[in-house]
């Protein structure tokens, strides 16, 4: 070992110093080589100190055997309908495996059209886009490619159905479990705490009038819905090509989506 | 006159004004420099760094992430939350949820995307959505176009159109605090004059963008989002004399020499080049109104409280004591009347007299 | 309609409310026959045969409503509660119908019993079917609490556009509360009981017609109220021939057109700034050597010291006035303590007046609209040079607490309306 | 704001160093202290981020939550936190004396009570925040708390309540105590930096207030005093910490938030020690102990409150409880002013230089002069004063004096620099004036209108019998589940 605790310590507290200064200043340059001395320093005290104290035991959970796209699949499946990464997330984290992070979930999108566009339709499904009525992807939602294609698309209404569906079906799965986890209640009553009816503000939601609830008020949107979802689809078969209908269209014009 | 904005500015596209900034105008408008450096466009973030005195303003990530987080819970599954907030605070019927995320056309279509949509709502009630994401807005602010981008527009039925202002500072029993609330205010007030703007030119009627902002913060120590109106009236009218005021810019620029500009003269690489000494005298050509409140506010803060230390001016102890000194504006000078050792001039005799009767009682009182 | 139907029209309609309702508010701008109301609805009560009570805000207010009350129903028997230390005044003693006491039980059973707030709040154990609140927006909302449960049904009078009720002590922990202690009686009273009436006088009987259309646009801008006089109905003559001075100048302007703006070099001073002091100090003397002599609906008389007053926004400036040699009769005061006050002719120092920068104190709408609303003739309003420009260059950072009402009128635009105004009647000094 | 004030923040300017404001110490000072240095989560209303806490200025104990945003850490470090307070204020609840109430019942009051100091107002917002988030916490149900974590949360809602009071001492602020006694070269925004204030008051060795001043805004060279922590630290320092937390809870990630949290808290902590040692070294004001013996009392009763289990308190206040409020705070405000004028010449030099009090010389007494005849005839000893005050107190005017208490007089004349008064009080009730009471010629005195004669607000009716123009009976208020299970995330 090169330096003492002591010593690095105080090296860590100078460069640190150092850092501060430049960022304050925005010499990026400089800021960005003193923190890699930073780092280096911090790591060197870290080994140092673990010399000296034995590493405690990870709590970390068991990584899931399934790869990540699985992971989504099986959340999805769940939801049926097209989701953000968040909701997959929390959704993975109270039923499944509870190894899914958010940043995973970034490039997936990019990394299943790739691999479409290499060799369409190789896999039994594909992680795709939902389409806005523009026929562009919507921004940060999911999909399953064996969906039919009324469930990828949306209108202005779909976000509100798509919520009261999957806060559905999250109920349903709830009342199938024998002892669903405390995160599996509380990712229930967070959802259902924004549906009218559905919830007593803070105790725990009950699945079936979740249920109830999101079905009466899906009731009030679902005809309008479907006609519009209808219309979109119709417009993506016979606009768009195969990997389009999948991820989506570039942005044309503004006026086109607008009328 | 923007031909001499441009020239004080120097060869770069002229700064933009977010919304912050144009609330700013109102911090404190009797600054001619500040107000001639607003009007051409400055970056004063960089001049005060180019002159060695950067504004102590930071940002933890802490605060940006948590920003970022609680405003993705209140958008998040179509607005579910500030649905449910809305139903509550503005009575919006169960129907109406539709949802619009503007940025779902490439960023360079965004604005012309408002446009249409804000005026495809104003004109037909039916079948519009409730909620507008990411939108784009302009505003004229002395000749250049600023774009400004409000949380969520939300417009409802009944036809008006209310600016949701989503802010993660918290509402603790019902109470924020109230200097947080106020740049919430009037930064919504920005939003709502541009949306106002906007339907004007479309051959709306401007009165339908309602002056209650809908202000969406967590509650207590939750997550959870409330919801509050917020009268931004007030600060609407400000707003309105601080960019009247700025077209009336031309009054400053006929007292600065011939051919004063604050160019940095930056390189290929954008690193300026102009000598900093230079850059300083050429600011100080414009008299500043420097008071301790810049130093929450304008970018330039430092650099003119430098120059009134240097000056040794009553301004550095704040408005009430410039104001209490009687307009004495030098500190040597109202100590030598407090000291009686400098006769007052003509007007100060009265300000003499209070300030050697304050003198002798100090000496009175501590001897 | 003429004004004086108008204005009977909104007496009726509150007279006919008041048994239908626990509470009715009456707003009255300046001189909008506040206390013709108050008396008439005295009357009213009192023939009823149910006992009333009538609060006011300070002895000088209690007074005077005494006096007005036993004069205008010289049948009624009225008592006036009166706290220790509190010296009856002559015309009081004079009134034949009215008892003065400390006690309750030591009035006698007067039909109609007058007291402060602060008196009434140690009175307990009897309640009154009917209460008159006057001033009830200078009343702070813990002292209706104070006295809320003595009567059964009550009638609150007052003016909006005054100055608000203040603390020495900061109230922010209440803002927002519907209960907050240190907003006004009506705030508190209308925002737990929103379905009350609330009236408005619509016509001010003071404010001549050169006043009114300003001091309305200004202050009342959502409201409104037109002056029960017209443009040469009241006159303001002196007799006594100038010098071509500018004190004369300004003199003759405010006799001429009722406002004027007597102005001094740009300067800024302290508080208690000489030359203004003196300019108002000369104008104050100089207007009674002129021999004024207002003339008006109710006839012709000469305007003595005593119907001419001075305010002014600070205590100290207030003393310095006094010791420049104002003679004796003429009141000099504050605006706190010109509130409800009316003569003939006011001579004002701007509260922006010398200041480099102006506070919430200085902008205060209600202190202005308080001093350019307490004359029958004429305002002379003193000032340097150089208030636009304070205005223009003013910060505008108020803090904004939640579930606040919004108050209008903005002080800053109101200061604005009244010099904009002011300036079209600018004599400068020399 | 002042003039002399004023001119003493010009002196500082000039001369380098702060400049005093008063003669006097103002506020109390507890022979021993308990500071407490907060520091919030960046972009929180309340979250904890740690905290230096003590009593001992060699020992202070350090509080860290390694993990801002997990509730579970959060109560850990409350519930560490009243370890440490706790048993510091209960302390002060053992030993009492018994007070003779003038008609009324004798009660108990502490002997003494605690004193915490924070740096800065902001501190003492942060303690009331986390009072009011941590008081109504339950110690069962769904998210069950220790038993201390409530009762620290009433206790620190007390103390933020307190500190509103003029004139209390329980909660006192560095940046405002300091600010009370000296006056600086920079601006009050700038004073409320505790390091720069220091700065200017006590300068290190070799450096002048505003140098010290300027390097004190450096928040490299002085970490700010909190509650927030400087951006620059949090982005550099502390996130990656946390972060490193977050990936691996292990003792040594605790171990490097809480070396990054320290450097950030001891200077504060030394800047709280040198603060408290220089408002020691000023002597006492006459006053600051009859407020003390208030502060006792009031703390007395709260403990008694807590003692019998009285619930927490609530959110806000009812109509009631707030015009009651009110008028303590009003009248506390109003007699706090007195006190300080009445204590310190200093002070009083203030309302001489508005023209509301002299001071003079006495140049003739007339000690036996009486006013009215047969048995209303009344005692009032007549003094004339010369002074050099511009005064401004007209005939009439009631006036009191620092020199002798319970004495009262009434102005009967100014003219030209001579004062006559009557003497209306405090005399005795003889013939005679009691020796001494009446200031006899030669003697120096000082008269003001400003007196502590208040009348006593009248009675606020009970909180069930609230009026309708308030709303009327407000619900009882019973400490309901969605208080003790609000979220806390």
């Amino acid at each position: 070992m090169s330096e003492s605790l002591d010593a690095l310590e105080r090296r860590i507290t100078g460069l640190r110093a150092e850092v501060r200064r430049a960022v304050k200043a925005r010499e990026n340059s400089l800021a960005r080589s003193l923190r890699g001395d930073l780092r280096r320093a911090e790591k060197a005290w870290d080994e140092a100190i673990s010399a000296e104290e034995p590493v405690p035991a990870s709590h970390e959970p068991e990584p899931s055997l399934l790869p990540i796209r699985e992971q989504v699949h099986q959340a999805l499946a769940l939801l049926g309908v097209p989701a953000a990464a968040r909701l997959v997330v929390a959704v993975n984290d109270a039923f499944f495996s509870r190894a899914l992070r958010g940043p995973q979930l970034t490039s997936l999108r990019r990394d299943e059209e790739r691999s479409f566009r290499s060799d369409p339709y190789a896999r039994p499904y594909y992680l795709c886009a939902a389409l806005t009525d523009r026929l562009s992807p919507a921004r940060g939602l999911l999909a399953d490619s064996t969906w039919e294609p009324e469930r990828r698309v949306l209108g202005p209404l779909s976000p509100r159905v798509d919520f009261l569906t999957s806060t559905m079906r999250v109920a349903e799965h709830l009342t199938r479990l024998p002892d669903p986890s405390p995160a599996a209640l509380r990712l229930l009553s967070r959802m259902a705490q924004n549906i009218p009816g559905a919830v007593e503000s803070f105790a725990p939601a009950d699945p079936a009038i979740a249920i109830r609830a999101a079905r009466a008020e899906l009731e009030v949107h679902h005809a309008a819905d479907t006609r519009q979802r209808a219309e979109v689809a119709a417009r993506a078969s016979s606009q768009l090509s195969d990997v389009e209908r999948l991820f989506g269209a570039a942005t044309m014009s503004t006026l086109r989506g607008a009328c | 006159m923007n031909g001499r904005l441009d020239e004080l500015r120097g060869p770069v596209p002229s700064h933009p004004h977010d919304a912050r900034a144009i609330a700013a105008l109102a911090a404190n408008p009797g600054c001619a420099r500040r107000a001639l450096l607003d009007a051409a466009g400055v970056d004063k973030d960089r001049t005060a760094r180019h002159v060695g005195f950067p504004a102590p303003f930071g940002q933890s990530q802490f605060a940006i992430t948590r920003g970022n987080v609680f405003e993705a819970l209140v958008k998040e599954n179509g607005c579910a939350e500030l649905l449910r907030l809305l139903r509550e605070l503005l009575g919006l019927p169960v129907s109406e949820v539709g949802y619009q995320d503007v940025e779902n056309v490439g960023a360079h279509l965004r604005h012309s995307h408002t446009r249409a949509l804000i005026d495809r709502a104003a004109r037909e009630s039916e079948e519009t959505a409730v909620f507008y994401d990411h939108p784009l807005f302009s505003l004229e602010i002395a000749g250049h176009t600023s774009y400004l981008e409000p949380d969520v527009v939300a417009f409802q039925l009944g036809g008006r159109f209310h600016i949701v202002e989503i802010k993660s500072f918290g509402v603790i029993d019902g109470q924020a605090e109230p200097q947080k609330v106020a740049g919430a205010a009037r930064q919504a007030a920005v939003y709502v004059l541009a949306l106002r703007t906007l339907l004007a030119e479309l051959g709306h009627d401007p009165e339908r963008v309602s002056h209650d902002v809908v202000l969406v913060c967590p509650e207590n120590f939750a997550n959870r989002p409330t919801a509050t109106l917020v009268d931004v009236r007030k600060q609407l009218a400000v707003l309105r004399r601080q960019l009247a005021r700025m077209t009336r810019v031309d009054r400053l620029l006929e007292g600065i020499p011939e051919g004063l500009t604050f160019d940095l003269a930056p390189d290929r690489d954008g690193v300026p080049t102009r000598s900093a000494q230079e850059l300083a005298e050429a600011l100080c050509q414009v008299p500043a109104r420097y008071a301790p409140d810049c130093l929450s506010t304008c970018d330039m803060c430092m650099f003119c409280r430098d120059e009134a230390r240097g000056n040794g001016s009553t301004d550095l102890l704040g408005r009430q004591v410039r104001d209490e000194l009687g307009g004495v504006s030098g500190m040597a000078e109202a100590l030598g009347l407090a000291e009686g050792t400098l006769e007052p001039a003509e007007g100060q005799e009265e300000v003499a007299r209070l300030l050697r009767t304050a003198n002798l009682l100090r000496e009175e009182c501590l001897r | 309609m003429t004004p004086q139907q108008e204005a009977a029209a909104v007496v009726d309609a509150v007279l006919a409310d008041l048994p239908r309702n626990r509470g009715v508010v009456v707003d009255s701008p300046p001189g909008a026959g506040k206390s013709t109301l108050v008396v008439r609805a005295a009357g009213h009560i009192a023939e009823t045969g149910e006992p009333l009570m009538i609060v006011a805000q300070t002895n000088e207010q209690v007074d005077d409503l005494v006096e007005r009350l036993a004069t205008e129903h010289p049948d009624l028997t009225v008592g006036r509660l009166s706290a220790s230390g509190y010296v009856t005044p002559g015309r009081v003693l004079a009134l034949p119908n009215v008892s003065v006491a400390g006690k309750l039980p030591d009035l006698g059973d007067p039909a109609v019993v007058i007291a402060t707030a602060d008196k009434w709040a140690w009175i307990g154990d009897r309640t009154w079917p009917w209460a008159i609140v006057d001033e009830a927006y200078q009343m702070r909302s813990d002292k209706l609490l104070r006295i809320a449960s003595l009567f059964e049904r009550s009638l609150f009078v007052g003016d909006p556009g005054q100055l608000d009720p203040f603390s020495i002590v900061d109230g922010e922990r209440w803002a927002g509360l519907s209960w907050d202690p240190v907003q006004s009686a009506v705030s508190v009273l209308l925002r737990h009981n929103p379905d009350l009436p609330v009236h408005r006088l619509p016509v001010s009987w003071r404010l001549p017609a050169s006043a009114a259309p300003v001091v309305s646009e200004a202050f009342y801008p959502f409201t409104g109220f037109r002056a029960g006089t017209e443009h040469g109905d009241r006159s303001l003559e002196l007799t006594v021939n100038g010098m071509r001075t500018s004190y004369d100048r300004a003199l003759e302007e405010a006799a001429a057109s009722g406002w004027a703006l007597y102005e001094l070099p740009s300067r800024h001073t302290v508080r208690t700034d000489a030359e203004a002091v003196q300019a108002v100090a000369v104008l104050a003397v100089r207007l009674l050597q002129r021999a004024p002599v207002a003339h008006s609906e109710r006839g012709s008389h000469r305007v003595t010291a005593d119907r001419i007053a001075i305010g002014a926004a600070h205590r100290d400036q207030v003393a310095a006035i006094r010791a420049a040699g104002v003679p004796e009769e003429i009141t000099v005061d504050t605006a706190n303590r010109l509130q409800g006050r009316e003569y003939d002719v006011t001579i004002v120092l701007h509260p922006l007046s010398g200041r480099r920068d102006a506070t919430a104190f200085h902008l205060e709408s209600g202190r202005l609209c308080v001093l350019a609303s307490r004359h029958r003739h004429a305002c002379v309003v003193v000032a340097r040079a150089g208030i636009p420009e304070l205005l223009d260059a003013h910060p505008s950072a108020e803090p904004v607490q939640l579930g606040v009402p919004v108050k209008f009128p903005d002080g800053w635009e109101a200061n604005q309306a009244v010099l904009a105004h002011l300036s079209k009647h600018r004599v400068a000094a020399h | 704001m002042s003039a002399l004030t004023a001119l003493a923040q010009l002196r500082a300017i000039r001369d380098g160093i702060a400049q005093p404001i008063t003669t006097v110490r103002h506020c109390h000072l507890a022979p021993h202290p308990m500071v407490f240095i907060p520091l919030r989560l960046a972009g929180e209303a309340a979250a904890p981020m740690g905290a230096m806490v003590g009593t001992d200025p060699g020992h202070p104990r350090l509080l860290v939550v390694p993990q801002p945003r997990n509730r579970d850490l959060r109560f850990a470090f409350t519930a560490e936190l009243a370890e440490v307070v706790l048993p510091y204020i209960e302390g002060f609840g053992k030993t009492t004396e018994t007070i003779e109430k003038k008609g009324g019942e004798p009660y108990e009051r502490c002997l003494d009570a605690p004193q915490i100091l924070v740096p800065n107002p902001q501190a003492v917002t942060f303690v009331g925040l986390l009072g009011r988030s941590t008081r109504f916490r339950r110690v069962d149900g769904p998210y069950p708390v220790h038993p201390s974590v409530p009762l620290l949360g009433r206790w620190l809602t007390y103390f933020a309540d307190r500190s509103q009071h003029p004139g209390s001492s329980l909660l006192l602020t560095a940046t405002e105590a300091l600010g009370a006694h000296w006056a600086t070269g920079q601006s009050g925004l700038e004073d409320a930096n505790l390091a720069a204030l220091l700065g200017w008051i006590d300068p290190p060795e070799g450096m002048t207030g505003p140098g010290a001043a300027e390097e004190a805004e450096d928040p490299l060279l002085w970490p700010p005093a909190g509650p927030a922590t400087d951006p620059g630290f949090d982005n550099e320092v502390l996130g990656p910490a946390v972060r490193a937390y977050e990936e691996a809870p292990t003792e040594r990630a605790v171990e490097r938030v809480a070396q990054a949290l320290r450097t950030q808290l001891e200077p504060t902590w030394r800047l709280m020690w040198r603060s408290v040692e220089l408002l020691r070294a000023l002597p006492e004001g006459a006053r600051v102990k009859d407020r003390w013996d208030v502060d006792r009392g009031s703390f007395t009763r709260f403990l008694e409150r807590v003692t019998e289990g009285g619930p927490p308190q609530a959110r806000r206040d009812g109509a009631v409880g707030a015009a009651a409020r009110l008028a303590g705070l009003e009248r506390a405000r109003a007699s706090y002013d007195v006190q300080r004028a009445y204590d310190d010449p200093l002070v009083m030099a203030e309302y001489r230089l508005t023209g509301e009090a002299f001071a003079g010389t006495v140049t003739a007494a007339d000690p036996e002069h009486t006013e009215g005849e047969g048995r209303s005839r009344k005692l009032r000893p007549l003094i004339t004063v010369r002074t050099e005050d511009q005064v401004r107190l007209t005939p009439g005017a009631t006036v009191g004096s620092p020199d002798r208490r319970g004495h009262a007089a009434e102005i009967v004349e100014v003219v030209d620099g001579e004062v006559t008064l009557k003497i209306t009080k405090g005399m005795g009730r003889g013939r005679t004036p009691s020796p001494g009471s009446v200031p006899e010629p030669g003697e120096r005195v000082t008269y003001t209108s400003l007196t502590d004669d208040f009348q006593s607000s009248a009675a606020l009716p009970d909180p069930e019998l609230t009026p309708w123009t308030h709303g009327g009976p407000p619900q009882e208020y019973v400490p309901s589940d969605e208080d003790a299970q609000e979220e806390w995330s």
